[in-house]
């Protein structure tokens, strides 16, 4: 057995520098009051996030692993970076957001943030089922936490105990089909477990699809897709609207980062055997996401559905034949464009709620009006979303179409191509409202702040640029050997 | 056909009393008893763990989850109605069929893949010492170790935020 | 020796009454128990590994107290939210916990 | 000169175009533009005659359009034809011209009314200069157009836009039929030039179904433009139009334009006996039967308009008995008589206050001297009386028709002949003698300018025969110049004192009837009524048509709008409502049960796990 | 310059809805004005690209090949050019967009958003015509989506909701159809080529080549000649895809219905024409009987349904569906005659039916109807727009010297001389197709007697007749249409040598 003591231990400085600002971020929340609004948290938090990022990517070189415990690589630098700029755009939601509602614990709310980003990373970064677990129960618990933040909201506490519930079934589910792994091949390292699985799977067939079933079950669970999905759209409509964007983004994004590496590393030699059943997944996901998302009103339940429909895309590349590698460029090219367009989204979303005071789609009547900039960003976001050109979101999926073409799976291709027709209702009935409505009576003009105004603009930059220019993001990645 | 023995004795009477335990906590009508029962599953299933030679871990099973899991448990229920519970509508009968069915299948699946297995029998059992244990968590899982102890500090902190009685 | 299958059936058993339960218990404390439940069959079969599989190491037990740690971690997240919840809705019945939906 | 052909047609463009822009500033002075330009043009056709009667001849071409390897050209040429069928349309269309000055001055939109009359005339000129069949095609289409546009020219009146859009309607039918023949007759010859044309189908590069067919189409072209049966029923109603219109239009140019088009492709004709049979029996079947409509309509300008219908079909039956030049002469000579007899009619109408009913006239002769003696001229020119015009062409048809041996066409001529000579002097008798039967006094004798077409017209109805009589076939020669059409059959002594005959005894019949009233036109009526009422009401082909075509084609219409909004775009719907639906079906789902959604989760997972396994077949 | 000149008369366009979008909103004039010399500046381009067109050499001219993205099994370039085939339609682009811009100053309200769009679809719709690479054909194809969307859901009439969403999600169906089929000839050809291209003369070789038959079976090329022609049906429209257009015309405002019908069908008849025959010349001619029969249902169906409509403006529409028949005809000839009537149908069509849609639109802001029994009389109340409509329904009968009679002649030529091998009952086809026209004069004469003509209503007497500046889209595509119908060798010469090179390939 590796030993740890002797290890490389630069190669966690992000981790460890995030979790000391986190803790000196919380240590000045409790000696700043326990109440009020502390804006120059969030501010500091987006510093810690972006002083890791930077980190992250200074370490870009560097790859290896702690004990086979720990492992740096491209596949988890490139996570990391996308878990990162995702939380600090969360964060700069959530500071418009907190400034709304008073209510809720500042220090805390960003401190749990920056504690499941933490877990994120670690679980993005581990090769191993112990610390990849409980990387995951960091995020997780942080995050049933901060779906209930708003504890006087009877719908955010609803959603916060359905989470919890839900989300603890799965967690068994997972440890079950882990204790499995763990027994047939006496090694929680995924490495290794890859190493022996096709050996053991000649042995044990039905067994090893048994607990990988039983984890299936618990990632789907994690990452939305259906029929594991019933939860998302309770949760994120229950949610604070930042939660809810950390949820359908971030978490969301970790633990398909999660999946990666259990279905690529663990399984891979198994490939033939579950990768039928994840296009059927993948397909079910595509279509009742987005045929749902149709009848939704409620905006934050709607881009629900939609994160669902989107975590079907997601699923696409990896059920089918390609090299891991090409997996991995195709998925991270859409997680970027994911991240970007959603939670560029989910701002325009979270100022226009706010500023309502109601979550329903009419909210978004006449935004045109009421603020040019937002309205144009949100089309952006949502055409980006809807996968039409020129946006990250379209050449994401054109990249994903192209992987399933080539790996031979066209029918799941044809599915995703003609759901995202579908999508084009919903997306469309947004802008519709935004441009083709009136502003309701009481509406005035929306002043969003400045931090939020750089986001969206940030995020709309992205987005068109990678939709202008896949190239250069793709190029990048495609020299890449993702994983350890 | 397995051997009788005092080990399979053993391991027969732990069985049943969790099984019957586990069962009695969701059959059970009074809020209190299914606590209880609870405690005392998980007092078998420690049981299970000596028969295992995990003394370690048995002792941690009945200090976290007897002790300290029960009175936390019996903490929640007391700090909320308990005659909040049972009144108004009752679910659809076919909603218990269904989950009655769906984890029937399921553990026939389990099951059929549990025994079926055919584990070639280990002659020898292996004892883990606390030491092999604080090795190997303060060594090779040093990183699950920490986090794990975030993982309580985010759990705490949010504890604390969500059970929090603020005044009006 | 008792064979490791019947401690893995026995977790299997455990894990579907938990299951059960946690599906159709109305009193949400009940289903932060069955959930307990659950995470302790996984127990029995990553001690019983450990002890007996057929790669018998201490990892398992390693494993078994992190799951521990997270079970503890998870019941108080679970009361704590759900002592939040009885604040707003004086109620801890599943049933009518349904503001969110559709 | 002849090389400026061109410009003849270019005349009336130009006055067109002129009218078209500053027309509503010209106002009444229009006319002066549109007249100058027509004289202009009559004076080139004049000239570029005579020169072509010397012998000179010009064609000029130019590439019009490319593909593959074939190319379309447009020019002009001059032929003996088409010289001669110049004069004839800048005669009549100048003498229109100038009549309609007066005719239409209390019209506001007199401008338009002359901007469109040069547009027409620029394209019937277009049409005679064609070098090929092509840009004959496209200049009979612009004089379809010139005619939609001046019959419905008072628009305001449904019965005119009616009639308008019928009589474009009704000749477009046939039009397609050209338009399919010219595209075959491409396609099997490689060109639309007439000589390219008749040098492939002389030297048998055609088969001769093909040649039928295409004649047979080019037929229907001519059909449906002059008039002949069964696409005769747009002419009638054509009447709505100004009278000028009438006469320049629907009697001497356009409608002849079917003739003139079967004679242009001659040849053609003659290769295909079953093509030539088709002419003649449609000629004859129309002549007569246009013939008996007319004996028994009171409308003035349309007794005019069924003559017309039934001279056209004389001289398809001409053409279509070998008489090339008998049926042309005739066109030429019907041109006169008929423009003269509905400038006559029209000089009447507007006597009349634009009243048309001939049992409210009678008693004309004394109150419009000129009108009625120069319609009496053109009356018996059409009955065939000599020496007038009429009776040379109508002779040299009669004999085509009896050297072509058959009889039933003879005798149906003949007939046609004699019905002629009774419903022309029926109109004459019933308008110019008697009592004035009117409630509106007419206000006498019109101006010069509508007496003086008048005289020039009589005074051609009564020399043009003579350029083609017994004793000297001027005519004849002039056309077959380098034409191999055949044998022209001239008239045995006989058939002239028949044809005498047949006049004589139509015009007493019609004296007896309507002059002296020794026979009750009454009691004829009375003993066949069936028959009268057949003809009055046209043997009812509008009716016919209207249900056989019009409604059950609108019925379809309909049908299918249904089915297009109920199937093909209900299905469009059914399916957006059906995704719809679904996704609300599957939203239902969501029924804020947390434990309801453990158990979909877990019935799910277990179902598509089970469904996936049996896929791949892990159970078997 | 003449090297990028194609380039620059794309992305003129969009450089003119950035400059819209810095003006403000109030500045409508100055807005207008931009539009209208962006598009006059792209008109001016497009007429000197036409001017150096070489009308003598075949091939793509004015190419340019610029790699834009580039990852091992992906690569898309940015590949443009001109042909016989491109040239006629870039033109007719800038024709009608600057007219119909003419035709949209009557807008008053979000008129920056108006030009924006209308400046972002032109950019679309001229980077269709050039786009050799089909994936950037399928950018621009799909940069005309949500202008329309917009503009017929913004601007639009009573249904307009329901329209734009119909537009957006039937086409976009269609779109999808064709990018799905464009992937698998991707990768289909990199299979069999082992190289890796989107371009279209690239793949039209591969496919061409008889050494790749494993992988291009002729099965694999039925299928994707028959996704991409279905791709083009929902475009063009061919029934029974065609249910979108109505509603979509109808509910847009007039110059993007001018548009609509002007340039963003022929998008359908033109990607046929390029990638469907282009590439699959066997598949095509092998189907030929198949699209020669939609196209007369076409006509036919298109003709009926317009015959019985009560608006005016989806007779109109209608008579779209009916008019673009022809070009499937013309296409399933597989001559070179049949092939430039589809192309000079493809043009004469986009000024025909705009200016029909401008006539429309021009009495609807008069009237406030366009219901055909509310009208009438319209000769005496608006005498010049009534006289421009008649000359409108006169083109689109196919009058002679007008250009719709152009492209029927050669439609009619190419169907009657047809090999009996590529399209068996071609006569057949050709005299029902006939029948059409008949149809078509019915239907456009039947409405002209019961608008134009007869009685006048008195409440519109009084109403003000055609503005100058309604002169100009009138009088523009009037003219054009003119021109080509009285000089149609001023197209066929440029069309002519691209249309042998296609059917070079046939071997016919």
């Amino acid at each position: 057995m590796l030993s740890a003591f002797d290890a490389n231990w630069s190669l966690m400085t992000p981790e460890i520098v995030l979790l000391c600002l986190a803790l000196l971020i919380f240590t000045i929340d409790f000696m700043t009051g326990i109440k009020g609004s502390k804006p120059f948290l969030g501010r500091l938090s987006i510093i810690s996030l972006l002083i890791t990022a930077i980190l992250v990517v200074l370490t870009n070189n560097v790859s290896g692993n702690i004990a086979q415990v720990f492992i740096v690589d491209k596949f988890a630098m490139i996570f990391k970076l996308i878990i990162l700029v995702g939380v600090a755009f969360v964060i700069t939601i959530s500071m418009h957001y907190l400034e709304k509602n008073s209510d809720v614990y500042q220090g805390e709310f960003y401190s749990l943030l920056l504690f499941a980003t933490l877990g994120a990373m670690i679980m993005v970064s581990s090769a191993d089922l112990i610390t990849l677990f409980v990387g995951l129960e960091l995020l997780s618990i942080s995050s049933y936490c901060l779906a209930g933040f708003k504890k006087r909201n009877k719908k955010s506490t609803e959603a916060a105990i359905k989470y919890v519930i839900l989300g603890g079934v799965a967690s068994a589910f997972i440890l079950y089909g882990m204790s499995f792994l763990y027994g047939l091949t006496g090694t929680t390292g995924i490495l290794e477990i890859g190493r022996d699985l096709g050996a053991l799977y000649d042995q044990y067939p039905f067994i090893i699809m048994m607990s990988l079933l039983f984890m299936l079950v618990g990632f789907g669970f994690k990452i939305s897709i259906v029929p594991f999905h019933m939860w998302a759209p309770d949760v994120y409509e229950g949610s604070p609207t930042p939660v809810t964007a950390f949820l359908s983004v971030v978490s969301k994004l970790a633990a398909f980062g999660l999946v990666l590496r259990m279905f690529i590393i663990a399984f891979g030699s198994i490939f033939d055997e579950w990768s039928f059943l994840l296009a059927i997944f993948a397909a079910l996901t595509m279509i009742i996401g987005n045929f749902i998302a149709l009848t939704q009103k409620n905006v934050k339940r709607l881009m629900a559905y939609s994160g669902i429909a989107q975590a079907g895309y997601l699923v696409v590349p990896l059920a089918t034949t390609l090299t891991p590698d090409i997996t991995m460029s195709i998925i991270a090219f859409y997680g970027i464009a994911y991240v970007m367009m959603t939670l560029g989204a989910f701002a325009v979303i979270t100022l226009v709620t706010e500023s309502a005071g109601k979550e329903d789609i009419s909210s978004f009547n006449g935004l045109y009006y009421r603020s040019p900039f937002m309205a144009i960003a949100m089309t952006v976001f949502l055409v980006s979303l809807a996968g039409l050109p020129i946006t990250a979101g379209f050449f994401g999926k054109v990249y994903i179409f192209i992987g399933a073409v080539t790996g031979g799976m066209i029918w799941l291709a044809v599915i995703m191509i003609a759901t995202s027709i579908v999508s084009f209702f919903y997306y469309f009935g947004i802008i519709k409202q935004m441009y083709m409505n009136e502003p309701n009576e009481n509406d005035e003009v929306l002043n969003p702040p400045l931090s939020l105004s750089v986001m969206v603009t940030v995020a709309v930059t992205v987005t068109l640029f990678l939709g202008f220019f896949p190239g250069l993001v793709t190029k990048y990645f495609n020299s890449f050997h993702w994983f350890f | 056909m397995i051997e009788l023995n005092t080990q399979l004795v053993f391991f027969l009477i732990l069985a049943i009393i969790a099984i019957a335990c586990a069962v009695m906590v969701i059959i059970l009508k009074k809020i209190s008893h299914r606590v209880l029962s609870m405690a005392f599953c998980f007092f078998a299933i420690a049981g299970l763990y000596f028969l295992l030679r995990a003394e370690f871990i048995g002792i941690i099973q009945i200090m976290v989850y007897v002790g300290a899991l029960s009175i936390l448990f019996i903490f929640g229920m007391m700090m909320t109605d308990h005659k909040s519970v049972g009144f108004g509508p009752e679910r659809k009968k076919i909603h218990k069929v269904l989950s009655f069915i769906g984890v029937g299948t399921l553990l026939g699946f389990m099951l059929y893949g549990i025994l079926g297995m055919n584990l070639q029998p280990s002659d020898e059992q292996f004892i883990g010492s606390a030491e092999a244990i604080g090795i190997q968590v303060y060594g090779h899982y040093v990183i699950a170790l920490q986090a794990a102890g975030i993982l309580l500090l985010a759990a705490l902190i949010g504890a604390i935020v969500l059970a929090r009685k603020e005044a009006e | 020796m008792v064979p490791v299958e019947l401690f893995l059936a026995l977790g299997a058993i455990l894990f579907c009454i938990g299951l059960y339960g946690v599906l159709t218990r109305r009193h949400l404390v009940i289903v932060l128990v069955c959930i307990e439940l659950m995470l302790n069959s996984v127990n029995i079969n990553l001690i019983a590994f450990s002890s007996i599989g057929p790669f018998a190491n201490i990892t398992g037990q390693v494993f078994t107290l992190f799951v521990i740690t997270l079970a503890a971690a998870e019941a108080a997240v679970g009361l704590a939210i759900l002592i939040a919840l009885y604040r707003n809705r004086e109620s801890i019945d599943a049933i009518k916990q349904d503001l969110l939906r559709w | 000169m002849i090389q400026n052909a061109w410009l003849i047609p270019v005349f009336p463009l130009i006055a067109f175009i002129i009218l078209l822009f500053f027309g509503n500033a010209l106002k009444e002075k229009s006319s002066y533009v549109g007249i100058t330009a027509m004289a202009l043009s009559f004076i080139l056709s004049v000239i570029v005659l005579v020169e072509r009667i010397g012998g000179e001849t010009y064609t000029f071409t130019l590439n019009w359009i490319t593909f593959g390897d074939s190319t379309i050209t447009m020019g002009y040429e001059v032929t003996p034809l088409n010289a001669m069928m110049l004069i004839v349309v800048t005669v009549v269309s100048l003498l229109v011209h100038i009549f309609s000055r007066e005719y239409m001055h209390e019209d506001k939109r007199i401008n338009v009314f002359y901007s469109y009359l040069g547009l027409f005339s620029f394209s019937m000129l277009g049409l005679i200069l064609s070098p090929n069949i092509l840009q004959l095609f496209i200049f009979w289409e612009l004089v379809g157009l010139c005619s939609f546009l001046l019959v419905g020219f008072w628009y305001f009146k449904p019965e005119a836009a009616a009639a308008a859009k019928k009589a474009f309607l009704t000749t477009r039918i046939g039009d397609v039929g050209l338009l399919i023949g010219l595209v075959l007759l491409f396609n099997a010859t490689g060109s639309f030039e007439y000589g390219a044309i008749f040098s492939a189908v002389e030297a048998g590069l055609v088969n001769d179904t093909m040649v039928t067919i295409i004649a047979i189409c080019i037929f229907l072209g001519a059909v449906g433009k002059s008039a002949q049966f069964p696409l005769h029923v747009w002419l009638p109603d054509a009447m709505e139009g100004p009278t000028p219109v009438s006469a320049l239009i629907h009697a001497a140019t356009m409608v002849a334009a079917g003739v003139y088009l079967v004679g242009v492709m001659y040849p053609l004709f003659l290769v295909s006996s079953t093509a030539m049979t088709i002419v003649a029996y449609t000629g004859a079947i129309t002549a007569f039967f246009a013939g008996t409509i007319a004996l028994v309509n009171t409308d003035i300008k349309r007794i005019l308009a069924y003559s017309t219908v039934s001279q056209l079909g004389f001289m398809m039956l001409a053409l279509g008995t070998g008489g090339y030049v008998a049926g042309l002469f005739h066109l030429t000579t019907h041109a006169f008589f008929k423009a003269l007899l509905f400038l006559g009619a029209g000089s009447v109408i507007f006597a009349l206050h634009h009243r048309q009913d001939i049992r409210k006239m009678g008693g004309l002769w004394g109150r419009m001297k000129w009108t009625s003696i120069t319609f009496l001229i053109g009356a018996l020119a059409i009955a065939g009386v000599p020496p007038l015009a009429g009776f040379w062409s109508k002779e040299v048809i009669l004999a085509a028709v009896w050297s072509n041996g058959d009889m039933f066409l003879f005798i149906l001529a003949v007939i046609t002949a004699l019905m002629t000579a009774f419903y022309m002097f029926r109109l004459f008798f019933k308008a110019f003698t008697g009592e004035f039967r009117g409630d509106h006094e007419p206000h006498g004798e019109n101006s010069k300018l509508m007496t003086v077409p008048l005289a020039v017209l009589a005074f051609l109805a009564i020399v043009a025969g003579f350029v083609n009589t017994p004793f000297g076939f001027y005519l004849e020669d002039f056309l077959l110049q380098g034409l191999n059409v055949g044998y022209q059959a001239h008239g045995e002594m006989w058939l002239v004192g028949l044809s005498i005959g047949i006049a004589v005894v139509g015009i007493g019949l019609a004296y007896l009837m309507y002059g002296k009233k020794v026979i009750s036109s009454e009691a004829i009526r009375s003993k066949v009524p069936a028959v009268h009422k057949l003809l009055l009401n046209k043997y009812y082909m509008d009716e016919l048509y209207q249900k056989v075509f019009v409604q059950p084609t609108v019925a379809i219409g309909k049908f299918f709008w249904e089915v297009d909004k109920g199937v093909v775009d209900g299905i469009v719907n059914f399916v957006g409502r059906a995704t719809r639906l679904s996704g609300r079906t599957f939203a239902k789902r969501h029924d804020g049960q947390l434990q309801t959604y453990g158990l979909v989760t877990l019935i799910g997972g277990i179902a598509v796990i089970a469904v996936a396994f049996v896929l791949r077949g892990y159970f078997g | 310059m003449i090297a990028n000149i194609l380039t620059l008369l794309v992305f003129l366009p969009l450089a003119g809805a950035l400059l819209i979008f810095t003006i403000p909103n109030e500045n409508k004039n100055v807005i207008r004005s931009i539009a209208t010399a962006t598009s006059l500046v792209a008109l001016l381009i497009s007429l000197i690209v036409w001017a150096n067109f070489d009308r003598g050499a075949s091939g793509l001219q004015f190419a340019q090949l610029v790699q834009w993205i580039d990852i091992g099994f992906l690569q898309l370039n940015y590949e443009i050019g001109i042909d016989g085939l491109s040239m006629p339609l870039l033109v007719l682009t800038t024709v009608v967009t600057a007219l119909a811009i003419f035709a949209s100053f009557s807008i008053e309200n979000r008129v920056k958003e108006f030009y924006i769009w209308t400046m972002v679809l032109l950019t679309g719709m001229l980077g269709v015509f050039v786009a050799l690479d089909m994936f950037l054909f399928f950018l621009f194809f799909e940069l005309t989506l949500i202008p329309m969307f917009f503009i017929i859901g913004i601007w639009g009439g009573k249904e307009k909701v329901y329209a734009s969403f119909k537009f957006l999600v039937y086409t976009g169906l269609g779109s999808a159809v064709m990018f799905i089929t464009f992937i698998v000839m991707f990768f289909k050809g990199a299979q069999a080529s082992g190289e890796a291209t989107f371009s279209m003369i690239q793949l039209a070789e591969v496919f061409a080549n008889p050494a790749n038959p494993e992988v291009l079976t002729s099965g694999v090329r039925a299928a994707l000649f028959l996704a991409l022609f279905v791709a083009f049906a929902v475009k063009l429209p061919v029934f029974p895809f065609h249910t979108w257009l109505p509603n979509a015309h109808v509910e847009a405002p007039t110059a993007a219905s001018m548009i609509l019908a002007g340039v963003l069908l022929k998008m359908g008849g033109y990607g046929l024409i390029r990638i469907g025959v282009g590439i699959f010349p066997d598949q095509a001619t092998r189907f030929a009987l198949l699209i020669a029969i939609l196209g007369v249902v076409n006509i036919i169906y298109g003709a009926l349904l317009a015959l019985v409509q009560t608006d005016l403006k989806r007779l109109v529409a209608f008579s779209s569906i009916s008019h673009m028949g022809i070009v499937l005809v013309g296409i399933a000839s597989f001559t070179a005659s049949g092939m430039q009537g589809a192309i000079f149908q493809l043009v004469s069509h986009g000024f025909i039916s705009a200016l029909l849609f401008f006539m429309v639109g021009a009495i609807y802001e008069r009237t406030k109807t366009r219901t055909i029994s509310e009208l009438g009389g319209l000769s005496k109340s608006v005498p010049v727009l009534a006289g421009f409509t008649l000359a409108a329904a006169m083109a689109s009968v196919g009058l002679p010297g007008l250009s719709g009679f152009v492209s029927e002649l050669l439609a009619f030529i190419g169907v009657f001389g047809a090999s009996a091998e590529i399209l068996p009952a071609a006569k057949t086809i050709g005299v029902i197709a006939g029948i059409g026209i008949i149809l078509t004069a019915a239907y456009l004469l039947w409405a002209m007697q019961r608008t134009t003509f007869g009685p006048m209503d008195e409440k519109y007497s009084g109403l003000p007749d055609a503005r100058p500046l309604e002169y100009i889209p009138m009088i523009g595509l009037l003219g054009f249409s003119i021109l080509i119908g009285v000089y149609p060798n001023i197209l066929s010469d440029v069309i002519n040598i691209t249309v042998l090179d296609i059917l070079s390939k046939i071997g016919g």
